[in-house]
């Protein structure tokens, strides 16, 4: 490692961060992957796989990924929530591949929710 | 200068002086116990501490290393500073309880006894003077403390028994314990003032001997740490008349003078050479020099015979004839040694219990009253062996004399070898001419006998007067003599000086030898060859010239001269051969 | 267990390590106390004369700390952390449990050279009081009925294996 | 690819002592069988501060806190929080009060009130891993400090901050640098030296900075040496401390590397180096000119500081000694500015403290809060109370030089001035709690023995003085004290206070002084034969009554076969040979042993 100058210094740590921001807890949204028996068995963790490789290519740092158990829904695995900053969250259905990407590129980095996919808007009572 | 206030009195220093030195000023004195003029405050023993007056601030401090401040006020006598004392002294009170420095001490702030403690064998306070002095100012670094908190004591390197190996025996440790915790255990008891003859280890500062005059200290260059290393010099520090100078060197004196008296001594033969007797080796094989320091009321034993362990011997040996009427070493008789070593046995029988051997060849007690001596030790029961001693062994392990030395001889008077035990031998040593005797010798062109000694002119008839005019013997430089002889030859020889002196001019002998200028090609083949160096050479007129007073008429410079400008006076070719002629004149006509 | 030779050639290079600087004297007394167990005293020696410090002066060093023994350790040193949270719960009596186990005081060793048993002043791991370190285990929430399966770990057998429990 | 979650394992010393590590290398190990090791992250932190329920383990960024984790919990916690996503309940931490365990690491009370200002790098980061460091932030202030500030400028931030050292002293900082500079040297050479030889019993929280996040002690070290002109740099740090000296040395080559330690330093042209020195066991060594003659290789002897070591320090020269926690918050102060710092804390204490709390209290570890909180709310709110629901008896703070607060002065403000009025001080930071099991005369004498012991021994009244307070004290425990001890106590103390050469000497008395002041009945009792928290071992008897139900443990407990009794049949003590060893009251499960 050659010896740093302070630009180099802002560069590395702006650099180092982003890779490190969902260490830190923050984030612009979070997408769960439900992974019950019966979502792994319809292909979530290949969901999963695809949508950690699309982020890493587009370099998207803020966004946690996180796997939750069955959501009751077993037919329609498998299924997403996506929940940005301050929304109601959003679950997807039948996913694949391509279809958790576009969620990706369209809901959690510009904002328009994939309506084709969409379930319903805003999560079970809890209670 | 600053000024500042104790116990209302104003005082002037220099910035940064400690306050125990401001208070010296006023006459008020602060009582310490780890400080020293010259080392390095301290602080440790926290009995000088006084109340220091800053502003509104008030603090305790210690008067040995607070630097005096502008402005300050200090208390050394107040009631905090009083039980601040009190109760520290109580704590070493309580520490060391028989120690009379402590005890008086507390006892001046109204502690007759502690309620901390009770050690009557304890003497250290742990001041650290000692290590500070052997280590920042001795630099000798043989005292360190060790540990820590109340396990804390001053050691010898790994706390084993002292050994002189590392110890200089300076005594400067004990010299600065304010306790009495230090003392000097001489193990030998026979200490070193002495720096010819040490018997044991010495200090650096000394007085030469008892009846040295003047009769002042010296310091030994080999010996001080300032001269060898720069540091310490605490003797300048603590001397007031600051008579200490580590400047001053040895100085050579041109003096003018008309008479010489060449008195410059002999040395003692240097016993080891003869490794058989084990001087320098064994402990207790002492030269005759030595012994005599020994029963010097003024040496190093007071006058005491000890061995090396401190004990009293409980027999003696001494040997003759160290080296001298010995072939290998010396043919001479030493003359002195028969009645000296009858004067050790006279006096080891008067000072201790101990058996007195003397071991002889011949006993030589030819002066006045000498004879009479010797009948005299003979009646006191000391010991006659006729017969050299051969060699002195220690007796060793299984021998029932282990421990002893053994002198082991023929006694020729019972025609029987013998091996006698003792606990001490002393080795009479001969009289030998100075080491550098030739070159005294070459420096006043004196002759010297065989034997290596100064030739006198005549062994009868001028035993004193030497081949040169105006320069004498006398002493041992001229031969082996004892100190009656050497008197009267000393006096002889001042005899003859006063009365050249007293009678103002000096006749002299009529032959010498005359340089004729004309002929002389200032060759100075004669100024070198001339034994008594009386022919210079004139660089302004480039001829040699005689000094005719030192001029003997010898006539070698006449022989010598390749110019035949160098003649006899009086002596001259013409005039012997006019002689021989007139004489031969004479006899033509009868 | 033996106690290695000291080796002149070995304290040198321990000098060497730290420069030969005066400064690093307890860092090469540490490094001395690893290699032998002990600080011993041809080590002090050469230590003195490859540094250019007095005996004295190294000695105080080597006595002056707790760290350093002068005499041979065990192979395990056991030390019983006193510091004051272990103090409150209960270490004197944790110190004296050992004391009695292995039937030495402290500051002692096992006859067969296998234990040393030590004091020392918090290992700041209060959290955990009382604790107790083997070498370089550390043990935490000791308690008296705790000593004898602790120390029985150690005895006669090899090094006890990690990852075991405490509790 | 980036990680979707972040394990961080904390490493502190209490965690490695739990098997922290070998939990890491399980968590690894079941990551990889499963596939897991590319999203998800291992990472080793420095110390949390919750010691007591080590090892720690938190899910980022959920939050979610897990404690007393063992290996053999690996595999459920992988599969239910990593794979499902159902975060493992029992698990987490249950705070004393609540029914139910808390998951998110900020619900818990004992994290929620801390404010972290040193520490703000605990837990998110590997110590041992400079890149963490900077990502967070690190070298910022450094940089800003070398570029855009002039030393003078720094000394004025530092001032205005109203940082004071944390060693417990309490001297301004700023103001001990600006003397520094003003101070004559002859050739312009300054050290700066780092204080990490944390001797104070029951005080770890310069352990822990060093072990979490040494890089915070460096760059704040660099920027005080830049403010001052030192260009060589020591850090003394405990030998019983190998884990944060093992980081502090990776850390250093670290910033070597990377240009921000050595030579021509983020090619500034700035130089300063750090020389690491080991300390080999004696508390004086935390006192500075001892320290100083431990760093020239002499023993730690203190000297007068009639002349500051700001002025002369190490081998003559003018000196800057502060300690971690000082250092660690400068970078902060530099990046964050003065009066962000100034306005936290009370008016003349500044910032925020670290303190590790410990003793018989139910959260022990490491906090760090605001200046002026109350010490109710240390040790209640965060601390959650007494351990054991025992009763609160007094809290001691500021180590062995520190002094005792009994309960009704718990709404005490931490502050080094209001502590200082109470009798204690702050002190590094230490504060330990006791309760109704703790005899206050055996802790004032504990302390007295630990100053005893660790005196250098070079003046009369520390050597002498503190023996002589021990040898009452021990008098007072075996029940053969007298009232005339007690003014003796108070006598001594006053002496040893004013006259020691040091600091240690100086604050020894502390203990014994607020102990006799708030706890005299204490005395009084041990004094007419009673030691009423039943501590002192010449004041107690163990009985055995009623209930007992002839289990047998204590007979088999008992170390010198003191206790007699059949199996099933009610046992019974011979006093002559009990040693009170409590043997049996520790094991007793009926409470059929009593103390008398």
């Amino acid at each position: 490692m050659a010896k740093l100058t302070i630009s180099e210094l802002q560069k590395l740590r702006e650099k180092l961060a982003q890779e490190r921001q969902t260490r830190e807890g923050n984030a612009r949204g979070q997408i769960i992957i439900h992974m019950g028996t019966c979502g792994i068995a319809a292909g979530a963790r290949k969901v999963m796989t695809a949508l950690l490789e699309a982020m890493d290519k587009q370099n998207v740092r803020d966004v946690i990924v996180n796997t939750s158990g069955c959501a009751g829904m077993c037919s329609k695995e498998p299924m997403a929530t996506v929940q940005m900053a301050q929304q109601a969250p959003v679950k997807y259905i039948s996913l694949n591949e391509e279809k958790i990407v576009r969620i990706l590129n369209e809901h959690v980095l510009k904002g328009s929710v994939v309506k084709e996919y969409a379930l319903a808007m805003g999560s079970e009572r809890v209670g | 200068m600053i000024k500042l206030r104790i116990d209302g009195n104003e005082v002037e220093v220099n910035a940064g002086t400690p306050l125990l030195k401001a208070a010296q000023k006023l006459n008020i004195e602060i009582p310490t116990l780890c400080y020293y003029e010259g080392i390095e405050p301290y602080a440790a023993c926290r009995v000088c501490m006084v109340e220091v007056v800053r502003g509104r601030r008030r603090r305790m401090v210690t008067a040995c290393n607070y630097p005096a401040t502008d402005g300050i006020e200090v208390f050394t006598e107040n009631e905090r500073v009083r039980r601040a004392r009190r109760l520290n002294l109580e704590m070493l009170l309580g520490r060391c309880s028989e120690v009379p420095v402590i005890r008086e001490l507390a006892a001046k702030y109204g502690v007759e006894k502690s309620r901390f403690g009770y050690d009557p064998k304890e003497k250290c306070i742990l001041c650290g003077l000692c290590v500070r002095m052997c280590s920042d100012i001795v630099k000798a670094n043989v005292l360190s403390f060790a540990y820590s908190g109340p396990r804390r004591k001053v050691v010898t390197p790994f706390e084993r028994e002292m050994a002189t190996d590392v110890c200089i025996a300076c005594g400067a440790c004990a010299h600065v314990c304010p306790t009495g915790a230090i003392t000097i255990e001489d193990l030998s008891q026979r200490r070193g003032e002495v720096p010819e003859m040490p018997l044991g280890p010495k200090t650096a500062i000394s007085i030469p001997f008892q009846q040295a005059v003047p009769k002042v200290p010296y310091i030994d260059p080999d010996a001080c740490i300032k001269m060898q290393t720069g540091g310490c010099g605490i003797c300048a520090q603590v001397c007031e008349p600051e008579a200490i100078n580590y400047t001053m060197q040895d100085e050579v004196v041109e003096l003018d003078v008309g008479q010489i008296l060449v008195a410059t001594g002999y040395q003692i033969f240097e016993a080891s050479q003869m490794a058989q007797y084990g001087y320098g080796k064994l402990d207790n094989v002492l030269s005759a020099l030595e012994f005599e320091k020994m029963l010097n009321s003024t040496g190093p034993t007071g006058g005491r015979v000890l061995m090396k362990n401190g004990k009293e011997p409980r027999a003696i040996g001494l040997i003759h004839c160290i080296g001298s009427r010995d072939a290998r070493y010396h043919k001479y008789c030493s003359r002195v040694c028969c009645m000296y070593a009858l004067k050790f046995a006279h006096l080891v029988k008067d000072r201790t219990n101990a058996e007195v051997y003397q071991f002889y060849i011949d006993m030589r007690a030819f002066g006045k009253g000498y004879e009479e001596f010797y009948s005299r030790i003979l009646d006191e029961g000391v010991n006659m062996i006729r017969g050299k001693a051969a060699e002195v062994v220690e007796a060793t392990w299984g021998n029932e004399r282990e421990g002893h030395l053994l002198v082991r001889c023929e006694d020729t008077l019972i025609g029987k070898f013998r091996e006698v035990p003792v606990d001490m031998v002393v080795l009479c040593a001969a009289i030998e001419p100075n080491a550098d005797q030739d070159r005294i010798g070459q420096i006043f062109s004196l002759s010297r006998s065989p034997d290596g000694f100064f030739l006198e002119r005549h062994p009868k008839l001028d035993p004193m007067g030497t081949v040169n005019d105006g320069i004498y013997l006398a002493g041992c430089c001229q031969g082996p003599k004892d100190i009656p002889d050497t008197v009267a030859q000393a006096q002889g020889a001042a005899a003859r000086i006063l009365a050249l002196i007293s009678k103002g001019e000096v006749f002299l002998d009529p032959i010498r030898a005359c340089i004729d200028e004309n002929l002389c090609g200032g060759c100075k083949v004669c100024n070198n060859l001339c034994p008594y160096s009386a022919i210079t050479f004139d660089d302004v007129k480039k001829v040699s010239i005689v000094n005719e007073t030192l001029c003997k008429g010898c006539g070698t410079c006449v022989a010598a001269c390749p110019a035949g400008a160098i003649t006899g006076s009086g002596f001259t070719d013409e005039q012997i051969f006019a002689e021989i002629e007139g004489i031969l004149a004479d006899a033509g006509n009868k | 267990m033996a106690i290695k030779q000291v080796s002149e050639e070995k304290v040198r290079e321990i000098v060497r390590r730290w420069g030969g600087r005066e400064g690093f004297l307890v860092e090469m007394l540490q490094d001395v106390q690893t290699e032998y167990r002990y600080i011993p005293e041809a080590a002090i020696r050469t230590l003195s004369k490859e540094v250019g410090v007095p005996v004295g002066q190294i000695y105080h060093l080597a006595t002056f700390f707790k760290r350093f023994s002068l005499k041979p350790r065990g192979e395990y040193v056991i030390s019983v952390c006193t510091g004051t949270a272990c103090h409150v719960k209960g270490a004197p009596r944790v110190l004296d449990a050992c004391a009695r186990e292995l039937g030495i005081s402290v500051g002692e060793t096992t006859k067969d050279g296998t234990f040393t048993l030590e004091e020392v002043r918090c290992l700041g791991c209060c959290g955990l009081a009382a604790v107790v370190t083997v070498n370089d285990d550390i043990h935490g929430h000791v308690t008296t009925s705790k000593v004898p399966r602790l120390l029985k770990r150690y005895k006669g057998t090899e090094k006890a294996s990690h990852g075991e429990a405490d509790d | 690819m980036p990680y979707r979650l972040h394990l961080m394992v904390c490493a502190g010393t209490g965690c490695v002592s739990n098997h922290a590590l070998e939990l890491r290398d399980a968590l690894s190990a079941e990551l990889a069988k499963r596939g897991l090791g590319k999203e998800i992250e291992v990472v080793t932190t420095g110390c949390n501060g919750f010691c007591g329920v080590g090892p720690i383990l938190l899910v980022q960024p959920d939050g979610i806190f897990y404690q007393k984790v063992q290996v053999k919990d690996v595999p459920l916690l992988v599969e239910e929080h990593l794979v499902k996503g159902r975060p493992v309940k029992s698990l987490m931490f249950t705070p004393p009060e609540a029914k139910e365990p808390v998951p998110k690491m900020r619900d818990i009370p004992f994290f929620g009130k801390q404010m972290l200002v040193a520490l703000r790098n605990r837990g998110m980061i590997d110590p041992e891993k400079i890149e963490d460091y900077i990502a967070r932030g690190g070298y910022q202030a450094l940089a800003k400090a070398l570029t855009t500030m002039t030393p003078k400028q720094i000394i004025e931030e530092i001032k205005a901050s109203g940082l004071r050292g944390r060693g417990g002293g309490g001297f301004p900082t700023g103001i001990k640098w600006e003397t520094c500079v003003h101070a004559h040297s002859d050739d312009g050479v300054r050290y700066l030296v780092c204080n990490a030889d944390e001797g104070d019993p029951g005080a770890f929280m310069d352990r822990s900075i060093i072990e979490g996040d040494p890089h915070s002690v460096i760059e704040g070290m660099v920027i005080g040496a830049y403010a001052i002109g030192a260009h060589q740099g020591y850090i003394y740090v405990r030998h019983e401390y190998p884990l944060a000296l093992r980081r502090f040395t990776i850390a250093l080559d670290q910033a070597r590397e990377y240009g921000l330690l050595g030579k021509d330093i983020l090619g500034t042209g700035f130089d300063f180096d750090i020389e690491v020195h080991r300390g080999a066991g004696a508390f004086v060594c935390g006192e500075s000119t001892a320290l100083m003659a431990s760093i020239e290789g002499r023993v730690g002897e203190p000297r007068a500081k009639y002349i500051h070591t700001v002025e002369v320090g190490l081998y003559n020269k003018p000196t800057v000694l502060n300690n971690v926690e000082t250092f660690a918050n400068v970078p902060v102060i530099i990046e964050r500015g003065a009066k962000w710092f100034a306005a936290i804390g009370t008016e003349h204490s500044k910032g925020t403290k670290v303190f590790s709390l410990a003793g018989r209290v139910k959260n022990t570890g490491l906090v760090e809060v605001p200046m002026g909180l109350s010490l109710r709310e240390l040790i209640f709110d965060i601390g959650g109370g007494i351990a054991d629901d025992g009763e609160f008896k007094a809290v001691q703070t500021g180590g062995p030089s520190g002094g005792f607060i009994p309960e009704d002065l718990l709404d005490l403000p931490v502050d080094y001035e209001k502590l200082y009025e109470a009798g204690s001080m702050m002190g590094s930071g230490g504060v330990v709690v006791m309760d109704e099991t703790s005899c206050m005369v055996d802790v004032a004498r504990f302390f007295v023995d630990f100053l005893q012991s660790e005196s250098c021994g070079k003046c009369t009244p520390c050597r002498e003085g503190i023996k002589a307070l021990h040898g009452i004290l021990s008098r007072i425990c075996d029940g053969k004290g007298s009232e005339a001890d007690l003014a003796m106590l108070e006598e001594l103390c006053s002496v040893i206070a004013d006259t020691s050469l040091c600091a240690l000497g100086g604050s020894a008395p502390n203990p014994v002084l607020t102990s006799i002041r708030y706890f005299r009945s204490e005395y009084e009792a041990h004094i007419q034969g009673k030691c009423p928290a039943g501590v002192c071992r010449a004041l107690i008897t163990f009985r055995i009554n009623d209930k007992c139900t002839g289990c047998h443990l204590c007979f088999k407990a008992c170390p010198t076969s003191a206790v007699l009794g059949e199996p099933k049949q009610m046992h019974t003590i011979i006093q002559e040979k009990c040693i009170k060893c409590g043997a049996c009251y520790d094991v007793c499960k009926f409470d059929a042993v009593t103390k008398e």
